[in-house]
């Protein structure tokens, strides 16, 4: 039972660090490193779900009947895709934060965000 | 790979963390091998260990390597985490087991797949077929999902270059494959050959693992490779940044329009059989195009998303020059 | 070319794109997309008419069956989304052009509008599509191109706000695939039609049951419903003001049809709402969504934020008719989101107008901007009765089926609630009368003129489409209660 | 169906808004604004008139525009107690326009186009809604006029004027949205249809428990007919202009009000229906305790205005009770009193205004020997007085009497002895105005600061310093008017009757 | 031009080797692909004689032999000391004088020391290499100049 | 034959795999950076050679063989050149090995280089 | 033969992530990382003959460059930038919090 799955034992650890990662921590190139540990914990579990036993890869060969089950394959190749262009943009955007706001912290650009509306309000006051 | 998780949490150095980062990737890849699935282990090899680092890297060469002590409690996100995790493994407990011959997704849909896709499109390697024929829609959008991933790229990072500072930069850079003579010379050795291997893997995703994403992937790794080692300006001078653009938008624009082409010749959109007397040609030829076009638009993408952040970094290490100057 | 409707719906958008980059002038650029964006927009009623006509349409991509190959199906719901997003995203590029202006570097132009019709594919295609998988890939065409977009604004804070949309964006989304990945565990296909058809038969396991609460968070976060709309309002308040215009709405809109399309359709009436208290926690969070969103309006003094805000409040209410799941509560969702889509979309059209102006909105430099540009704040004006559910605007036409539809279950002092929750919208859409009609403005001889017609003209568009679908409600009701029956057709 | 006259109908409605448009076009001439809506409201009288002939002449007039759900149309239908508040309200207008030109001017009010624009689709929300032939309709009319009277109450512009507003429109926007729309939506659900339709619209095998309910909603939801709990808007907004309070209090926004409640109780319930709700009796004390607790706050008010507005309150709580008596002379008693009451009301509110621009005053307790000053003003306050508090020569004796008569009828003695105490302290709060503005010197003892004041005031004794023309010449019409009705109440009297008795 | 022509034969025969599939298609997409990699390669001007070092084909195969024997030797060094105690070694850091005067040459000899466990090139500046050893004597051996010896030969 | 195959490369693959773990080890033991990397290289070029010249005798088909070649000129080529820069970088950035007979030399560098 | 080849390489890869995760300094990490590659190379080659399917060696070759690419790429950013100057990265021994 335990060891039948085991592999999703795995990929829940790995899932719950990931997003862990992403909720917890403030820097925010830890969080984007975070979201590839979660994302890619999915692509485990897609994968060992395609897995067949006895089964090789899904390229036809001649004397192989049990192939895996390719389609998984085929999702995760999109999905990896998708989470490197994510990282990207979100690096970007790391970029521009660091650049606009001097860091990279969350509750440092929260309490710089804070202290720029209070001072609007009370220019307005004034 | 649990202990690369938890150790990555734990870590404050982020320089170590992309490290780790890095080898969690690898052993990621290596358990695809393991589970079959080998074209995954080919992309997640080149994006995952590759391509995510290094842009990991150059971020944090800008924006520094230290991460600051955690300050608020992290009660509430493990509860999070911990409901998500018991969600999980409730939902585990029916799950039919790993390699269960039985398991529905192995009756359903994936025998038609594994039985027939030989007789259907005649590609040996069904990822391959799936992914260029039976799915190829998906594809359409992941080739678009990375254009729009570089077009955020270049909204968000590109800088208007101004001319007289390039000679300087150009300076700074070269300094690199000067210093470094055995680096350049084995550089220069190899780069023509990992091109040519990407275009062997670009052609051959039919046959053994690989196709246009990987090959895109592995094309923009050398040239990557010769912008770190030459320098980003000469990098830019042989690889023409708005060429590139043109280049990206081919390359969606050649998928789609082997689409429609079909689709003009009677065929519903992506019916390759229509696009050649025969319809194992039309196979042929269909995903061989839009393999041209994922190739096309991966490669040209990730090199725009790897120079858009290096002119970045370069600007802040120009920036950052004049600053130590000014005192001194 | 009648026959390839569905896919020409998203294929115009997104082959126009790359097209876009190509083109190097931006005013060309600007008419390309305007064409490109019409024409989805003209592809989408005829869809609509068809399916009215003559029942859902299959389209199978590739040629392949449905199960193997990725299919298009439009019914009456996704037909009436597909109108929806198209109109409002052709209106609203009217009014790009000079909007941009004053926003955004020249330098940027273009790339606004790749990825303005990049996102503009990817809400289509998560609507037309019938593929579980292929949301997935569309909702992050869509997702990618607003972080863009968002990030574009030109405060700071644009860039804080595009990053959290980011990770909650990308957190949901792969809660989504978690959930499509167990779906296909248990079914082994993709295809929504067919995991309807197979799910019952695995409905007791508890996996179903993990994947369906996986899918429902995960869109739940893209719906920035009630506890997880963290990024919405920041996210609405700094983006461009085209982007935000458009987003507003159409972005949720999108997500609630995911929420609808899974419960209904793919997961089925009977497993959605008996299985699972999804009754009680939705009524609960969308009441409770409604009233807190609508207070945090009320002290904003942004008046983009504040409207922000409403959205999520309004949001609320979708989320209300959707819980009730009966014909008429169904009917009450869907003709909000087709209304509010027309009042978001003239209201942050209007501010992008102010803000070409005035430069920015906070409420204070409003004042007396009703003398100054009485078009625009007349817009924002009937935008924010048609908010309130004044009769004669499209609002009143939702609130009285939402209230319909709760009293014949006899959820009285719910409607109460619904109603005084209107109030909410009473107080904050008056405080900005207040300030436009009522105060001297800032500056006595400022030289505020009125909008440019290329605000103007797509904007009293909006607003005439607010009072023309309040008063003759065929259309939109017509079609909304057609699509809610079809689905209860099929899922009982 | 005479299409000529449906043609009127619907041209009340148009007429009104197109003179709007037309006011703003020409703000910058005040004369020619001021002359286009003069000339509106002749034509708007002229409509009113021909409809009402016709009427009399016992054509059925109605028309449909649209259906916006079904069984939810906005659609017109005439009938006698429609047309009775289209009249008062056509021929008030005229009267308050009038009173108005000279009040502006001589007060040199800012931003007076939005005034009379406002002021023009306020008059055609209100013929609108008199002509409404169902619920919805009226609904759709009631909201317009809330929202096109909210301008005109914080006309001044000031933190006050527009805290005034700010309580006027929560408090009907909310009564009117929360608890009659939500009673709207419950009617339509339970009945199936909400048109107006005499003997009402319920089956008999209703749920009297939620009809009552449902009466309750109503009453409540009519926040207009400034019920006890609901009645803060009214003296709030007597920070508008004096005009605009005498369009609010007489004309527009409370007739409206107790419009409304007359046609549901009416058309929607149904005499009978009403007669055994459970809930009418509760709702009919509530109506006189608003009306007792309204007339002993009145007493206790300095400021002119803010008497006259509670004065109010406590009138229309005749209305309402007239209405749930649930009998034929109660209903005839209230709809009369909408006319009566308004004649006396906008009188008393034009007077209040006249004085406020003359003397600048507005304190009861200032205005000793102001008669002297301003006999014919004074005057006609004397005489609305006595209208309101319902003695003869005056309109005001009829429809109390009808009233009386009602509560006799279903033996209702509790209100009847409400009724009279109220009529005492009307006598108590109203009187002493114009008598000691007449009769300064008996008070002298009383003295204070003020009377000295008033001495000052008084020793040129036939410096007479009335009005400005066109505000006199309107106040002597409405006295006029509360004299005639007394003599000649028939027309009204007749209308009021054939409410019930439905078209012949 | 005969670098490139070099780096043509080599391509293919690299193509050839890996390809496995010699259809007239795949052939002639090589032959394309080839082509492209060449124009891409001269563009970035990578194709000259450190990349295509022809002129030392010569004599490499035998400095290749000799220095397998020597990398064998040394990793039965190495990996004795891993397991002795961590006492056993000496690290040392030295200048050495190299003698060759292409870049080319220098690379060789950097990259040979370094591919022989316990000497690792650190740094290479004009005509010194730093070198850093795991032991004294490696240092010495390669003080004496037999491996400099040899790479020098390989130039001519 | 097949016999001589299999002793063969199992002699090989044996070998290869006891020097990676060696190396492991090493990369463990060894004191500092630079001895560490003295480890490393030993897994790079024998270990791995060994493993793969194992693999190539035991592989039945041309495109395997010339595949594995392929690799190990690839890890000949790469693996010192790693080192070197990596010894490079870390030298020059002031990491100073753990020398023997440079006690003295080595705190002279690190006054010099702390004010510079 | 191939098995316990296979194990052995897998003992070392877990060595190098001790190696990577102690530190401690920079260097130390990506040497760990750079020998985590190569033997991933070795891995991969290995798994193609213990499932019986060799032609997968493409995967091998492209971790190889990938590894190479990784490793100059690691010493381009922390080679130039501020790391130069910042104290830390003498520091021998690195804090683990």
């Amino acid at each position: 039972m335990l060891m039948d799955l085991f592999n999703h034992w795995v990929v829940i650890t790995l899932m719950m660090s990931g997003l862990y990662i992403v909720i917890a921590q403030g820097n925010l190139i830890k969080k984007i490193v975070g979201l590839a540990v979660f994302q890619t914990s999915v692509f485990i579990f897609y994968i060992s779900m395609a897995k067949v036993e006895g089964g090789t890869a899904p390229i036809l060969a001649d004397g192989i009947t049990q192939y895996s089950n390719p389609l998984p394959h085929v999702l995760i190749l999109t999905a990896i895709v998708v989470g490197i262009a994510t990282t990207a943009l979100g690096l970007s955007l790391v970029v521009r934060i660091k650049e606009a706001y001097g860091s990279i912290e969350e509750d440092e650009i929260q309490q710089q965000d804070n202290q720029a509306l209070s001072e609007s309000n009370l220019e307005k006051e004034a | 790979m649990v202990i690369v998780a938890f150790a990555i949490i734990r870590m404050k150095d982020l320089f170590a963390v992309v490290m780790l980062l890095g080898i969690y990737g690898l052993i990621s890849a290596s358990f695809f091998i393991v589970m079959d699935a080998v074209d995954v282990a080919f992309t997640e090899a080149a994006v995952g260990a590759g391509i995510s680092t290094l842009l990991m890297l150059v971020v944090i060469a800008m924006t520094g390597r230290k991460e600051k002590a955690n300050r608020h409690k992290p009660f509430s996100a493990l509860f999070i985490v911990l409901v998500t995790g018991g969600l999980l493994i409730y939902g585990t407990l029916d799950m039919p087991h790993i390699g269960a011959v039985d398991a529905p997704i192995h009756k359903h849909v994936a025998p038609r797949y594994i039985n027939d896709s030989m007789a259907e499109i005649g590609v040996p390697n069904i990822v391959t077929s799936v992914l260029a024929s039976y799915r190829a829609f998906d594809t359409f959008g992941e080739v678009v999902v990375i254009f729009t991933a570089g077009i955020g790229v270049l909204t968000l990072l590109s800088v208007a270059r101004r001319k007289e500072s390039e000679e300087e930069i150009s300076s700074i850079n070269d300094s690199m494959h000067e210093q470094h003579l055995v680096i350049r010379i084995v550089a220069k050795m190899l780069i023509p050959f990992i091109f040519l291997f990407a275009l062997y893997v670009q052609f051959h995703g039919d046959f053994g693992p690989g196709g246009g994403f990987q090959a895109g992937v592995i094309f923009a790794a050398a040239t990557i490779l010769y912008a770190m080692l030459f320098g980003l300006s000469t990098a830019r001078k042989v690889i023409n940044q708005t060429f590139i653009q043109l280049i990206a938008a081919i390359g969606v624009l050649l998928y789609g329009s082997v689409g429609i082409v079909s689709l003009m010749s009677g065929g519903n959109f992506f019916d390759y059989n229509v696009l050649a007397s025969d319809p194992i040609a039309g196979q042929h030829l269909g995903i061989l195009l839009i393999e041209w076009g994922v190739g096309c638009t991966v490669a040209s993408v990730m090199i725009i998303i790897f120079f858009n952040f290096a002119g970045r970094q370069e600007l802040h290490q120009q920036k950052e020059r004049v600053q130590n100057q000014e005192p001194s | 070319m009648i026959a390839h409707l569905p896919i020409l719906q998203v294929i115009i958008p997104l082959m126009a794109a790359p097209i876009c980059l190509m083109l190097k002038r931006t005013q060309l650029v600007w008419l390309f997309s305007i064409i490109a964006s019409g024409l989805a927009f003209a592809v989408s009623i005829l869809l609509l008419q068809q399916v009215m006509a003559s029942g859902v349409i299959s389209y199978e991509l590739g040629g392949w069956q449905a199960p193997w190959g990725i299919e298009y199906r439009i019914d009456k719901l996704n037909a009436f989304l597909l109108l929806i997003i198209s109109g409002i995203s052709t209106v609203v590029l009217f009014a790009a052009q000079t909007s941009l202006e004053k926003e955004i570097p020249k330098d940027k132009h273009i790339f606004f509008y790749v990825l303005y019709l990049l996102s503009l594919t990817g809400m289509l295609g998560i609507v037309a599509t019938g593929d579980a998988f292929n949301v997935f890939v569309f909702l992050e065409i869509s997702s990618l191109s607003a972080y863009a977009l968002i990030g574009m604004g030109n405060k700071r804070q644009a860039l804080w706000a595009s990053y959290q949309y980011l990770i909650m964006g990308t957190i949901g989304a792969t809660f989504i695939l978690i959930g499509i990945g167990l779906m296909y565990q248990m079914t082994g296909t993709l295809n929504m039609h067919d995991l309807s058809q197979r799910l019952p038969e695995v409905e007791q396991s508890r996996t179903v049951l993990a994947a369906f609460a996986f899918v429902i968070v995960g869109v739940c976060l893209k719906l920035a419903m009630f506890p997880l709309h963290l990024w919405l309002p920041n996210a609405y308040t700094y983006a461009p003001s085209i982007v935000t215009a458009f987003f507003a709405a159409t972005a949720t809109k999108v997500a609630v049809y995911l929420l609808i399309r899974f419960t209904f359709s793919v997961f089925g009436f009977s497993f959605s709402f008996t299985h699972i208290p999804l009754q009680t926690i939705f009524m609960a969070l969308g009441l409770v969504g409604i009233f807190v969103a609508s207070t945090s309006a009320i002290y904003q003094n942004n008046v983009k934020q504040l409207f922000a805000y409403s959205s999520i409040a309004q949001i609320g209410y979708m989320i209300v008719g959707f819980s009730l799941s009966t014909v008429t509560g169904l009917t009450a969702t869907l003709l909000h989101m087709f209304n509010h889509a027309l009042m978001k979309g003239a209201i942050f059209l209007a501010l992008a107008a102010v803000i070409y102006r005035v430069g920015n909105v906070e409420l204070n430099n409003l004042r007396g901007l009703g003398r100054q540009m009485p078009l625009t704040m007349a817009a924002i004006v009937i935008g924010g009765l048609s908010l309130i559910g004044v009769p004669l605007t499209v609002g009143f036409v939702s609130k009285w089926y939402l209230l319909m539809a709760l009293i014949e279950q006899g959820w009285w002092p719910i409607a109460v609630l619904i109603l005084l929750g209107s109030m909410l919208a009473v107080i904050y859409v008056w405080r900005i009368v207040e300030v436009a009609y009522f105060k001297e403005p800032l500056n006595k001889n400022s030289t505020i003129k009125e909008a440019p017609m290329s605000f103007l003209i797509p904007i009293w568009v909006l607003v005439i489409a607010n009072i023309y679908f309040g008063i003759d409600t065929r259309l939109s009701v017509g079609v909304a209660e057609a699509a809610a029956q079809s689905l209860f057709g099929v899922a009982l | 169906m005479n299409i000529t006259l449906a043609l009127m109908l619907q041209l009340t409605i148009v007429i009104p808004l197109l003179s709007t448009f037309a006011i703003v076009v020409t703000g910058k001439y005040p004369n020619l604004r001021e002359s286009v809506t003069i000339a509106s409201c002749l034509i708007l009288i002229f409509l009113v008139v021909n409809l009402y002939q016709g009427v009399l002449a016992g054509e059925s007039i109605s028309v449909f525009w649209w259906e916006l759900l079904p069984g939810l149309s906005i659609s017109f239908d005439i009938e006698p107690l429609g047309m009775l508040f289209a009249l008062i309200a056509s021929f008030l207008w005229l009267v308050t326009t009038c009173y108005a030109i000279g009040y502006m001017r001589s007060h040199h009010e800012k931003n007076q186009t939005r005034f009379y624009a406002c002021f023009a689709i306020a008059i055609g929300a209100v013929m609108g809604l008199a002509f409404s032939a169902n619920l919805f309709t009226l609904f759709i009319f009631y909201e317009v006029l809330t929202l096109s009277t909210y301008p005109l109450v914080t006309h001044a512009g000031t933190e006050k004027a527009k805290k005034g507003g700010r309580t006027y429109l929560g408090i009907l926007l909310t009564t009117s949205i929360v608890f009659f729309l939500l009673a709207i939506v419950i009617t339509w659900f339970v009945a199936g249809t909400l048109d107006f339709t005499p003997g009402g619209i319920f089956t008999d095998d209703v749920d009297k428990v939620l009809t009552g309910m449902l009466l309750v909603l109503f009453i409540f939801g009519i926040g207009k007919a400034a019920i006890m709990p609901f009645h803060r808007w009214l003296p709030a907004a007597m920070v508008a202009p004096t005009p605009v309070s005498s369009l609010l209090h007489a004309v527009a926004v409370v007739k409206a009000g107790v419009f409304t409640v007359l046609k549901v109780c009416v058309f929607i319930f149904g005499l009978d229906l009403l007669a055994v709700l459970p809930t009418t009796q509760f709702l009919l004390y509530l109506a006189g305790a608003s009306v007792l607790l309204a007339s002993i706050i009145a007493m206790r008010q300095d400021n002119l205005k803010a008497r006259l507005a509670y004065s109010t309150i406590s009138q229309l709580g005749y209305v309402t009770i007239g209405a749930l008596l649930a009998t034929s002379s109660g209903v005839i008693g209230s709809s009369m009193h909408i006319a009566m009451h308004a004649f006396g009301k906008i009188t008393l509110f034009f007077c209040a205004g006249a004085i406020l621009v003359t003397l600048h005053k507005s304190k009861i307790s200032d205005m000793r020997g102001i008669g002297l000053k301003m006999p014919i003003t004074m005057g006609a306050f004397f005489i609305a007085s006595l209208s309101i508090i319902g003695v003869p020569p005056t309109g005001g004796t009829w429809s109390k009497w009808y009233l009386m008569m009602g509560t006799i009828e279903t033996e209702q003695f509790v209100l009847m002895v409400i009724l009279m105490l109220s009529s005492l302290l009307n006598i108590a709060y109203l009187l002493p105005i114009s008598f000691h503005a007449f009769f300064p010197k008996l008070s002298r003892f009383n003295a204070s600061a003020s009377s000295t004041k008033s001495l000052e005031n008084r020793l040129p004794i036939f410096d007479i310093k009335e009005a400005p023309l066109p505000s006199l010449i309107a106040i002597v019409v409405t006295t006029l008017g509360c004299l005639t009705l007394f003599v000649y109440p028939q027309p009204l009297f007749e209308l009021a009757s054939a409410v019930l008795t439905g078209r012949e | 031009m005969k670098h490139t022509v070099s780096l043509f034969i080599t391509l293919s025969a690299f193509w050839l080797l890996n390809s496995g599939h010699y259809s007239l298609l795949i052939l002639f997409l090589g032959f394309v692909s080839i082509t492209l990699v060449l124009v891409i390669a001269n563009k970035m001007d990578v194709v000259d004689q450190e990349s295509q070092p022809i002129h030392l084909k010569r004599n490499i195969f035998g400095y290749f032999g000799w220095l397998i024997k020597e990398i064998v030797q040394a990793n039965i060094t190495v990996v004795k000391h891993i397991w002795l105690s961590g006492e056993s070694i000496s690290p040392t850091l030295k200048k050495i004088k190299i003698t060759q005067q292409t870049d080319m040459g220098k690379v060789i000899y950097a990259n040979s020391i370094t591919l022989t466990p316990g000497t690792v090139a650190i740094d290479l500046v004009d005509d010194e290499i730093i070198v850093h050893a795991l032991l004294l004597k490696d240092v010495e051996s390669l003080e004496t100049g037999e491996m400099d010896r040899r790479v020098t030969m390989l130039e001519r | 034959m097949d016999i001589i195959i299999t002793i063969s490369s199992g002699f090989f693959l044996l070998v290869g795999s006891f020097l990676c773990f060696s190396g492991g080890i090493g990369l463990l033991r060894f004191p500092d950076f630079y001895t560490r990397m003295h480890a490393a290289g030993v897994t790079d070029t024998l270990g791995a050679g060994m493993i793969l010249i194992g693999l190539m005798i035991i592989s039945t088909d041309l495109l395997v063989f010339s595949k594995l070649v392929l690799v190990l000129l690839l890890t000949l080529l790469i693996g010192p050149t790693t080192s070197h820069v990596l010894a490079k970088a870390a030298y020059h950035n002031g990491l100073m090995p753990k020398t023997l007979n440079n006690h003295e030399k080595n705190n002279a560098k690190e006054t010099s280089s702390s004010n510079p | 033969m191939l098995f316990a080849a296979t194990l052995a390489i897998f003992i070392t890869m877990l060595l190098a992530i001790i190696r990577g995760i102690v530190g401690p300094t920079l260097y130390d990490r990506i040497l760990a990382v750079n020998m985590f590659g190569t033997k991933t190379v070795l891995l991969i080659a290995l798994l193609g003959f213990v499932m019986g399917r060799p032609e997968f060696l493409d995967i091998a070759i492209v971790y190889a460059l990938i590894n190479f690419i990784s490793v100059i790429g690691v010493l381009r950013y922390s080679d130039t930038h501020q790391f130069k100057h910042s104290p830390t990265l003498e520091d021998p021994v690195e804090k683990e919090d």
